[in-house]
This record gives structure tokens, C-alpha cells and sequence, in this order.
């Protein structure tokens, strides 16, 4: 094992199956010769080609479109938006064709390709720069959404995304590009499957459960929860929001009786909403206290730094969130 | 400084399109005297087909217009659900164009889109099955009229949302570059889909990067009951079309011949590395946008006048032109007529998909 | 009072509105000469010409991004959506900026208008022509969601969205278009306010939340529960999803001690399973049994009647579902 | 059948677009010998402004450099979050179109807007207060860098989607329309823009519609670090932008009494009901694409070469041409140098707002 970046590993893995699969290309705007606006392309132009690393426009309707011709007839096209916010932009060809395809055609054609970006709030970018998308991607069914937390996941599970013959859609976060972590060396093999959720930090009192960048506030929550308060979380980490894990989150409550859902995403008939109805459709037996879901505020997100701040479901707001279930 | 107030959509003057009956209707392609610009130059010529092609196309045509009328008459007795618009009257264009592209070739277009995919070799009755919403449909009943699909047959493809196939296909014929195959992608879009932004963007990236994708507009001058000029900005659509660099012509959609001649060129220019191509292709729609369409905007005279331009008469008479006997064709009518009965009665016979498909094909496992 | 269609009245508030405020106008796909495709704008034409009905190209996001730029100067377009489903098309300019400008611009503009149209499945349209887009919309703040289940609601709900000074989605139903119901004759003014829950049919033993078509739905569901198994439903008609009126839903869960909401949009990360996290944020106290959701399964709507009549979240579905509950 | 490969994006020759010294400095608007078209008319005259406008100009040209250089600095500190670009080197654009407008003419921008704010009479502490996220600006810190707004100039906002303020325009242009008001809307939008899906779908309907709009394209030739020409089919764009029947015209977009002249024309003709009216500028930016940009996609030649085209410098070499004194050039420096310093003490003086201002404004009660 080593210490490195998460957008280390993301580079390594589109390196890496790009060199296993001549059917994987990327396309987005400056992934070629710059390099990608968070350089998380860096060097593919250099050793692919500009068949394989293509500049496009801006023009994401057009061009996630062509991915879908593309896929349908087994190519495995990687697309970069530069935010997630502009997943909107190519809305009708996200949701109305690549993750209805296969469906439409009765199983005829899949389109396996993955939708990648970062997205998250955190760093006052602003109501069209901070979204998240999971919930969005995760209401409309035929998209997976994978949306690891470490560069150990990132990579496994990029390289799953890859190798899915579905769309997948793999959100990064702004917040983890830099963060580092350990993962093997960079051309030993291994892969994560899409769908299981993984337990981040063992704990006997209440299950947070959520995904992405949240997943280390929740770690520090828990820290403090722990310290402070002598109230022990257990930390699931979805790495997936769909397919969702519920399994994993359920095992975790029949230890704890407490669940909490936490996303970066609107609140408002969001991920967290969905992992509540879901425990109450399956296990309602288990909860000791009613199910909660902390998501964004609903709010279009603003810039400036105590305003973003106040509005983040990040370790504030859970440790409090937390103290009221125990309280 | 003076101010003069218009109004939006006020225009009431048609600035454009040609009409079916400026182009002479045989042998020579493109184009017309419009009311914006004058003659355009012939972009190329039209060798005559060899009998069997011909014969072969309008047995192709004959077929998909009584496939079109028995789903017609049975969409309008309720026997079919939803959105169900037929090609009838735009035959040419998709005979034509299968008869000048390769069986490995790829192909989208939009829900108006039977013709392209039974000519293009989809079977018959599990087309029809699949329109009826039975089990044998080739979609087992989940994609209906707006989404025929046929990948064994290059068949990509057709879409409910204006515009969506256009960029699939660049996408397709991308593929192909990158895997240096020398395929051709076609895709058929409306005149009215012209103005959607996604189109715009396809055009420009497949120019640049000289993509082997033909563009085919069916310009029927209408965008469901709105007559295109209305809301266009543009005189001739495939004039536009060169503002990105593309090669593009406007040919006489009706004539299958033409439509041939002009898809082979297309072709040969895309496998030569030479990029994309549009073509405008005149036709009309001889029967409504859609099944329940009372057709109140536009009139009797309008629909009878372009009836004499029916492609499939046009084929027959070209057929008989050419030489061939009234008995030769009377022997591709029987022929196609026995094997229409024999398509509706396998789809009728189809059973209705098990409830319990609704919930498979969501992921490919 | 008489009886009129859901068509009808929507056809006179566009009109009433349209003389009585000279800055509403109506823009779409043959909404002008021809009077739309399901005949809902028929005669505005003629009485209010070309400038006040605009037959647009089919070019979704540039209209609707003119209509944000006419009315954030005090314009209120009104825009007309054939299908629902194409909101996609459109999907920055609603979502990105049509939702967020007030915010943005820290409520220096606002933007006044209404997009309409009709949603929903059952009559086979299949996947690209059935979607419901409530919990969509719902998702991102800075849309009202309204969308009412009767020709009384519908006209007053209508006039209401027109006249306020938010964005407003109203949202028709396919099937509902040639139902019938009462309202006052036609030039009788009446307004009813935007987030206002109705009880449709009072019940003692379990509360049904839901909107639009699903409520005769539920309403059938009711009778057959009532008839057959003595389970008397209370029927609450959200009319509106956002803002939503959880009071008059646990007001009606205080009496049954039962939930259950329903939608036609996709279940997952949908309106149900908002109301669900509401009621266990608010007022776990009131429910006897977990409270349920039920929306569309996670398919993309097939067009065979018996693969779309399987799906749909109608009366078999409530029927079995209530059972489920309360037995 | 030949077939010949190609490649995408391949193409490495740059094809196009106008480079701002192949424009004749001054007096004499378009264009350019490029490498695809050649010499193109003259579109129009451009008169002498009166020296208080051109003093004017520079006063706001100045005043717009020095915000946006503290604002780069403060942002390469770390006291601005997010996407902060500036407008260095765009000046002239922004300073020429304001003063050519009407006060209650419309406008909307891109991310990149500054300089169009401040140049249509956005109060300068508030602006900069906005950008720091304090609770004095404009917008309380909601909207900062990339949104900026001034409903009471007509400026109705900036936007961080490429292409999304120019249907905006558009409406607001069709608002002045339907009301017969004489306003007419103008929008800002980069070369990078270009083939956004939206922008057809708008320049269509503005030009169909005889829209009182001014389509401005500042064109400076990346879309952040990829050069533009290396993903557009279109060699000029105004020429492009030709096809749907606009008026349009290139300009040294760094000459801001060529902007003016451009843009008063392109107004008047808006005013009497003509339509829209595509106007090219030729621009450069003198900074990166946004503050921590390395600019590695560019050589230092390349920016040293256009600074000798600094719209600053241009309009202060024009008031020396015309007789102004350097004292009176050091007087306008002076007052800039002075109410820039006030408007960043306001700016920094400002408080943070207060976080329960997060939860206000989503609607309008
Ligand atoms: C994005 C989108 N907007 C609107 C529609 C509704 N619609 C279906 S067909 C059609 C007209 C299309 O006209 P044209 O492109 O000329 O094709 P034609 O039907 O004449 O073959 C419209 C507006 C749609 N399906 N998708
Ligand atoms: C829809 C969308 N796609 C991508 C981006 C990211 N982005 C921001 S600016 C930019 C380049 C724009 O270039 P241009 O239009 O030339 O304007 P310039 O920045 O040069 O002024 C890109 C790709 C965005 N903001 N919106
Ligand atoms: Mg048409
Ligand atoms: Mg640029």
C-alpha cells in the first residue's frame, strides 16, 4: 500500500482500463491536450491519441449523445462534465435516452458508458457550480450512481463503473480531490463491485449512513460524538446510492436501533428520504428512534462563506442532529 | 433614433420551402425556384437502377404503405394506445436509402421511423406485434411504434424526443472512425426538428471532425400541425446546413431513385474521410401527424395536389417506364399482400407480454 | 355551478387571465393558430393575436429561457409543454436558472411564470411520453409544484399560479383532461390559494396522501376498501407538492393513526418518500403503522397495456396495499 | 468504395478566427484577411466620439482594470471562493456597448461580467463586497463573482451556465416587444459559446421574431484552455451567424469607439424593428481564464504581443490623439486610482452577512 490523492487514482484507473480496453475513450471539454480543468486527465492525450481523448466543445447535449451511439454499439465512452451541475444541460439525453435505452429496446441495447465529475458544495462556487446530483440521477431508474469517498474505493469502483454494461454515473467531490489516502501500488489489479456498501467505522449507538464527502465529516462527527458525548456511530458508507445497499444499513441498525441518512444533495424528496421509507417499508421493527435524512437545505445554494456554511449537512449539523435522536 | 414596432410571429408571408412540384420530378436532383433564392446548382447526377433494384424498392414501399395503413386503421379503432405516427407518403426516403447503404451500415430516426425500420429488413410481423404491444414484438411490447430498434440490422434506433437520434448517430459513425471500419451512420430527422440546440451541436462536431454520418432531413413542411416556415428563420434548410462546412443538398424525396443516388454519394464521400453530408429530401405526409389528427390545418386541395407525387406511385410508374410489364408488378402487389396478411396475422396471434416483464430490462446483468 | 371538463376550465383561466393582466402570454408548440395539441389554448389565438400567443419552433430551452428573460421584467409567460417528459430538454433553463434566479440574485428579480402541461401514464405512450416530473421539480427549490385532480381546482389553482410572482409548474394529467366535476360558471372569478391541502372524501382508519390523477384513483380505492373490507380512507389531496401541506396530512393522521402517500413519479427518492420523512420528523408519535409510500416501480414505463397497467400506482396497487397495512 | 480514415480532433491546423492585429487599429470596423475567407466589406462607419465620451470611456476602462486587479489578487490570496474571472483585457467591449445604449436598454453576461456591471453603472463598493461575500453586496452575498445584477440599470444578470443569459435577452428583448417600448436587450457571450444547443435555438427565434436584440460575442479566442478554433467547424463566426439571416459584422472588439459605433448601429436598426444584429468583437484576455489559471496553454509571446492592442492603452492613446492632455489623463487616473481605493475599503469594511440570510429569497413572498 501507499499514501495518495484521490485524483491520482482517478487518472491511474482511466489509464489503466484505457490501456485493458480499446473500446474505453474519453470525451469532454479540455480533457485532451490540457489535461482536464482539475487535470484529472493528465497525460492520457499524450499517450492515447486524439482518437481516444477527444476536446469537445461545449456543446454537453451533443456530445453525451454521441456517447450513447457510441455504447450502443459496444464502445465505452468516458465523459467529463466539469461540474455536475451541468448534468442539467444534458438532461434530456441523461434521462431520457441513455438510462431508458436498454429498457426501450426491450434488452436489445445497453450503452455502457460512465458519466464522471466532481460536484459537492464547499468551496463557494455558487448556486450553478455546487450541486449534487445523486438524488437527481438515483429518482430516474437505468443510471447507476457510485460515489466513492477514498481513493481506495475511487479506484475499484471507477474501474467497475468501466467495465459495467450499463451507465454509471461516478460522482467525485470537490472536497476529495486532494484528500489522500491508501491504495495499492499503481498497477496492482483490483476492482469493487458497484452495490455494497462498506462499514467506515464500527459503532454500537446510532448508524449514519450516507456516501461521497460526507462520509469523512461523518467520521469526524462520530469523533466528536464519541469524545464528547460518549455516543458511539457506525459510519456506512454507501459508496453507492443506486443500486442501494439497504442490506448493509439494515444489519447496522439491528445493532444500533438509530439511523441516520446524510447527503450533499437536496433534502426535498432526496436519496435520505428514500433510505427512510425504505427502512420503514422493511424493518420498521428495528428503529428505537424515528429514521431521519439530513440533506441540503432547500435553498439554491449561495456563495458567500458563512451562508454556504450555515447551509451544509456537514459535521455540525450532524453531531446536533444526532444529539436530538439520542437526546 | 426611430422606432418601428413588430410582432412576434406576425410573419404571415411562407419564406421558404420548396415545394414538392418545383422539382422536376425525375432524373435530375436539387433544386428549386423558392421564394428566397434562386436555382441552385445540381449537385449531381442520377444513374438509372438496375430493374431489380427498383423492383426491389417498390415492393419495399408498397409493403411498408399497407403496413402503415392496417396500423392506421387499427391506432384510429383503438387497438392501439399512445402516439402512433405513420409514414405514409414518406416511403421514398427510406427504401432509397437502405437500397444504398450497407447491411453493417447504421441507422436512426425519429418515431416516425416504421418505414426506415422495415426497409431496412426488420421482420415484418414482429414490427407489427411490437406496435399491437404483444409478447413477439421485438421489443417484447415495451418500446411500441416510437421506438422500433434492430441492432442486428444496423437498426440503432428511433426516438420520441425531437432531435435525440441525431447526435446517436454521429456517436455511431464516431465509432466507426475510431475503430477505422468504414461504416456509415444515416439518421432521419423532420423539418422541424431543425431548431432544436442538440442538432446544432452534432452538426458542428461532425463536420469537424469529418464523422461518416449522413444527415437526412424528411422535410414534410410541417412540425405537427405548424407549418415549419412559421417558425423558421431559415429559407432553404439545406443551405443552412453548409454554414458548418458540410457538403448538403436538396433532392426530391419522393423518388426513390433520387434519394439512392443521393445517399450513395453521401456514403462514398463519408467512407472516403470526407465527413458528413446533409440531405434535404422533399416529401409530404399523405396521411395526419398522427393517428386521431383531423388534419384541420391544412386543406383538401393541398393533400390531393401532392398525391400525385405518391412515392409509391412514382416507383411503380418509373418500374413501368423502365419497361417492365403490368404483370411483373402485379405479382409484387400480390406477393406484398400475402405477406402483410400473414405479418398482421402472427402479431394478431401474439400473445400479451407476462405483467411480470414490466420490471426486467432496467440493467443489463 | 355546472359541470364542465378539466380541459374547459383550463382553456377559460388562460383566457380570464390573459384580459384581465396584459402581461400574460402564452408560448409553445402550436399552442397559437392550431390551439395546441390537446386543444387547450383553442381561440386564444384569435382573440389575442401573435404577440400574446407565440407559436414557437420546437427549441424547449430557448423558449423558456426568453420566458425567464421577459419575466423578470414583469412579463408572465405562460408555457405551454406538450409532454411533461420534455422538461428535460429544457432542464437548465428550469432547473439552473428559472428555479434559482431570485435566489441568486439575493431577490433582486424575480421571475413570475407558469409551465403547464400534461404528465403521467395509461395510455401507453410509453418511455418518453408517460413520466410524471412532480417529484422532479419538487427536488430543486425555487418552483411551486401544483397540480390539481378537478376542474374546481384546477381553474382556481390556475389563476393563482398566473398571478404569483414565483415560477410555478402546473401540472396536468393525460387522463384527467375529459373528466368532468363542478365549477361556477365561467366568468365567475375565484382563486384558490397555492399549498393548500383538500380532504377529498373523509375516513377514519387510513390517510391517503396524494395529487392529480391519483386522487380518483384513491377515491375508487376508497369505495372498494369501504365495500368490501370496511377500511374507511380518508383521501387528502395534496393539490400542491411544493409548498406542501404536511399539516392537513398529520392533521388527517392524527385521526387514522395510518399513512399512506402515493405518486405517479418514479417511487425512488420521490414525493412519497418525502412525506414519509416528514411525518417521522415531525410527528412519529401519530403513526400506528409504518408509514408507506407508492409510486411509479423503478422501470421506464413500457407502452404494452399489460406491462404499463402492472406498474401504475392506481387503485389494485392502493387496494393491496391498504390490506397490507392494516392487516 | 474508398474508404480513408480521419481522426477526431485531429485537425491541428488552426482554421480560423481573426487575429486582433490582422484589424486595422482604428476608424475602419471589420475584418480581416484570415485564413479561410477573405477580405470582408466594411460594415460601416465609425464617427469620432466627443472627447467627453471617449474621456468617459477611459475613466470606466480604468476604473473596470484596477476592480478586476484587486479582485485577481484577493482571489490568489484565498479571500475569494469559487470561479473568480475577470474581464482584463475585455474592457473595451464592455465601456464602448454601454455608452452606445440606452439607460433602460437590457443586458445579460456571462460568469465573465464584471466589467459589463461596472460599465452600466453598478455602484463599484457594492459590486466588489458582493465578490468578498459580505453582507453590503449587491445581492448579499448569494450570488458573487459569477452573477452579478442591476435590475436598476437594466442589467439583468450574470450567468455560470455557457449560453444560458442569451435566450434571456432574447425575452427580455421580446418583453420589449409585445409591450412596443423601443428597449432593446443586448447579451455578452464567449467564442466558447458558440455551439451551445441554446444559442441556435435563440439566434432562430430573434431573428424570426425581428427581436430588438444585439447578440455580442466577445471573442478572444479560448474557451478556457482549449483554443476555440480547435472544436468549431465555422471559420468566422459572424459569417456563421449570417446563415440565420442576421445582420452581422466583425470588429476590433478592443477599440471601444469601434464597439460603440458597432453597437449604436446595431441599436438603431433593433429601435426600427429590423431584428437582431450579431456582432463579433476581437478581444484578448490579458489574464487567465480565472484567478489560479497557470496559463500553461498559452506562450508568454503570444500575451506580450497583445498587449500592445490593451484596450486601456487604446482609448488612452486616443484621448492623446484627439488633444487631450497627459494632465488631464492623470486627473481621470487620479479619481479612478481614488473612488477604486473607497469602494474597497467599503467593500472590506462590509460585514459577513448573517447566516440566517441562507434560508431567505428562494421565494418571493
Ligand atoms: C423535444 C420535443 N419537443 C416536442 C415534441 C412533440 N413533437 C413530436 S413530433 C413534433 C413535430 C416534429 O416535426 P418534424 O420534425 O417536422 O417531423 P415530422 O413529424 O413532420 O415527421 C413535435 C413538436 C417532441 N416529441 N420532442
Ligand atoms: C454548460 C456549461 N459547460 C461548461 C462550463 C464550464 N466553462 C465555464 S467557462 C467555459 C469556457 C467558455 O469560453 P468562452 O465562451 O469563449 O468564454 P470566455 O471564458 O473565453 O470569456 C467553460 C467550458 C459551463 N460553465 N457551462
Ligand atoms: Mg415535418
Ligand atoms: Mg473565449
Amino acid at each position: 500500500m501507499r499514501k495518495t490523492t484521490y485524483i491520482q487514482v482517478i487518472n491511474e484507473a482511466l489509464g489503466e482500463e484505457m490501456r485493458r480496453d480499446e473500446n474505453v475513450f474519453v470525451m469532454g471539454e479540455d480533457v485532451g491536450r490540457y489535461g482536464g480543468l482539475f487535470r484529472v486527465t493528465r497525460n492520457l492525450f499524450d499517450e492515447f491519441g486524439p482518437k481516444r481523448v477527444i476536446d469537445t466543445p461545449i456543446s454537453e447535449q451533443g456530445f453525451f449523445g454521441m456517447a450513447l451511439g457510441a455504447a450502443s454499439v459496444g464502445m465505452r465512452p468516458i465523459l467529463e462534465l466539469m461540474y455536475m451541475d451541468f448534468s442539467l444541460v444534458a438532461a434530456d439525453q441523461i434521462f431520457n435516452q441513455i438510462a431508458k435505452y436498454h429498457y426501450m429496446t426491450g434488452g436489445l441495447v445497453n450503452i455502457p458508458l460512465v458519466i464522471r465529475g466532481q460536484q459537492g458544495a464547499g468551496k463557494r462556487y455558487g448556486s450553478q457550480h455546487s450541486q449534487s446530483v445523486d438524488s437527481l440521477y438515483a429518482h430516474f431508474p437505468g443510471i447507476k450512481v457510485v460515489a466513492p469517498a477514498t481513493p481506495y474505493d475511487a479506484k475499484g469502483l471507477l474501474k467497475s463503473a468501466i467495465r459495467d454494461d450499463n451507465p454509471v454515473v461516478f460522482l467525485e467531490h470537490k472536497m476529495l480531490y486532494f484528500t489522500r489516502g491508501e491504495a495499492p501500488p499503481a498497477d496492482e489489479e483490483y476492482t469493487i463491485p458497484i452495490g455494497k456498501a462498506d462499514v467506515k467505522r464500527e459503532g454500537s449507538d446510532l448508524t449514519i449512513a450516507t456516501f461521497s464527502y460526507c462520509v469523512l465529516q461523518a467520521l469526524e462527527a462520530a469523533e466528536e460524538l464519541s469524545e464528547k458525548h460518549g455516543i458511539e456511530v457506525e459510519v456506512v458508507d454507501l459508496r453507492s446510492v443506486e443500486p442501494l445497499d439497504i442490506d448493509t444499513v439494515l444489519a447496522s441498525v439491528a445493532k444500533t436501533g438509530h439511523l441516520l441518512a446524510v447527503h450533499e444533495s437536496y433534502a426535498n424528496s432526496g436519496i435520505g428520504a428514500e433510505i427512510v421509507a425504505q427502512a420503514y417499508e422493511i424493518a420498521p421493527h428495528l428503529l428505537k428512534s424515528p429514521a431521519r435524512r439530513l440533506g441540503m437545505a432547500p435553498v439554491s445554494i449561495p456563495v458567500s462563506k458563512p451562508l454556504e456554511e450555515e447551509i451544509l449537512p456537514w459535521k455540525g449539523q450532524m453531531v446536533a442532529t444526532v444529539l436530538e435522536m439520542m437526546g | 433614433m426611430t422606432k418601428k414596432s413588430s410582432t412576434a410571429s406576425a410573419d404571415d408571408t411562407p419564406r421558404s420551402q420548396a415545394k414538392l412540384s418545383d422539382i422536376p420530378a425525375n432524373g435530375v436532383v436539387s433544386t428549386t425556384t423558392d421564394l428566397l433564392s434562386s436555382q441552385v446548382e445540381i449537385a449531381f447526377d442520377v444513374p438509372a437502377l438496375p430493374a431489380e433494384t427498383l423492383a426491389e424498392m417498390y415492393r419495399q414501399a408498397l409493403l411498408i404503405r399497407q403496413v402503415e395503413e392496417f396500423l392506421l386503421k387499427a391506432a384510429e379503432e383503438g387497438k392501439i394506445g399512445g402516439a402512433m405516427h405513420t409514414a405514409i407518403g414518406h416511403e421514398a426516403n427510406a427504401v432509397g436509402a437502405a437500397a444504398a447503404l450497407n447491411p453493417d451500415d447504421y441507422l436512426t430516426c425519429t418515431y416516425r421511423g416504421h418505414h426506415h425500420g422495415l426497409a431496412h429488413g426488420m421482420d415484418v410481423g414482429r414490427a407489427i406485434a411490437e406496435v399491437l404491444g404483444r409478447a413477439d414484438g421485438f421489443a417484447g411490447g415495451k418500446g411500441g411504434s416510437m421506438h422500433f430498434v434492430a441492432p442486428e440490422h444496423g437498426m440503432m434506433g428511433s426516438n420520441g424526443i425531437v432531435g435525440a437520434q441525431v447526435p446517436h448517430a454521429a456517436g455511431l459513425a464516431l465509432a466507426s472512425q475510431i475503430r477505422d471500419e468504414g461504416r456509415v451512420a444515416i439518421t432521419f430527422f423532420g423539418d422541424g426538428a431543425i431548431f432544436q440546440g442538440v442538432m446544432h451541436e452534432t452538426f458542428n462536431m461532425a463536420s469537424k471532425w469529418k464523422l461518416p454520418v449522413i444527415f437526412y432531413c424528411e422535410n414534410n413542411r410541417y412540425s405537427e400541425m405548424t407549418p415549419t416556415w412559421r417558425t423558421s428563420s431559415v429559407g432553404e434548410f439545406y443551405q443552412f446546413a453548409r454554414a458548418y462546412g458540410m457538403e448538403s443538398v436538396q433532392i426530391d424525396g419522393n423518388d426513390a431513385e433520387v434519394v439512392h443516388a443521393a445517399v450513395t454519394q453521401a456514403a462514398e464521400r463519408a467512407r472516403a474521410g470526407e465527413g458528413p453530408t446533409f440531405i434535404e429530401g422533399i416529401t409530404y405526409r399523405l396521411a395526419g401527424h398522427m393517428a386521431g389528427d383531423l388534419e384541420t390545418y391544412r386543406s383538401a386541395e393541398e393533400i390531393e395536389e401532392q398525391r400525385s407525387h405518391d412515392p409509391v406511385l412514382v416507383l411503380r410508374n418509373r418500374l413501368l417506364e423502365r419497361g417492365s410489364s403490368e404483370e411483373e408488378i402485379a405479382k409484387i402487389d400480390a406477393a406484398v399482400e400475402k405477406s402483410v396478411a400473414e405479418a398482421i396475422a402472427f402479431a394478431e396471434a401474439s400473445p400479451w407480454p407476462d405483467p411480470a416483464m414490466a420490471y426486467t430490462d432496467v440493467y443489463r446483468t
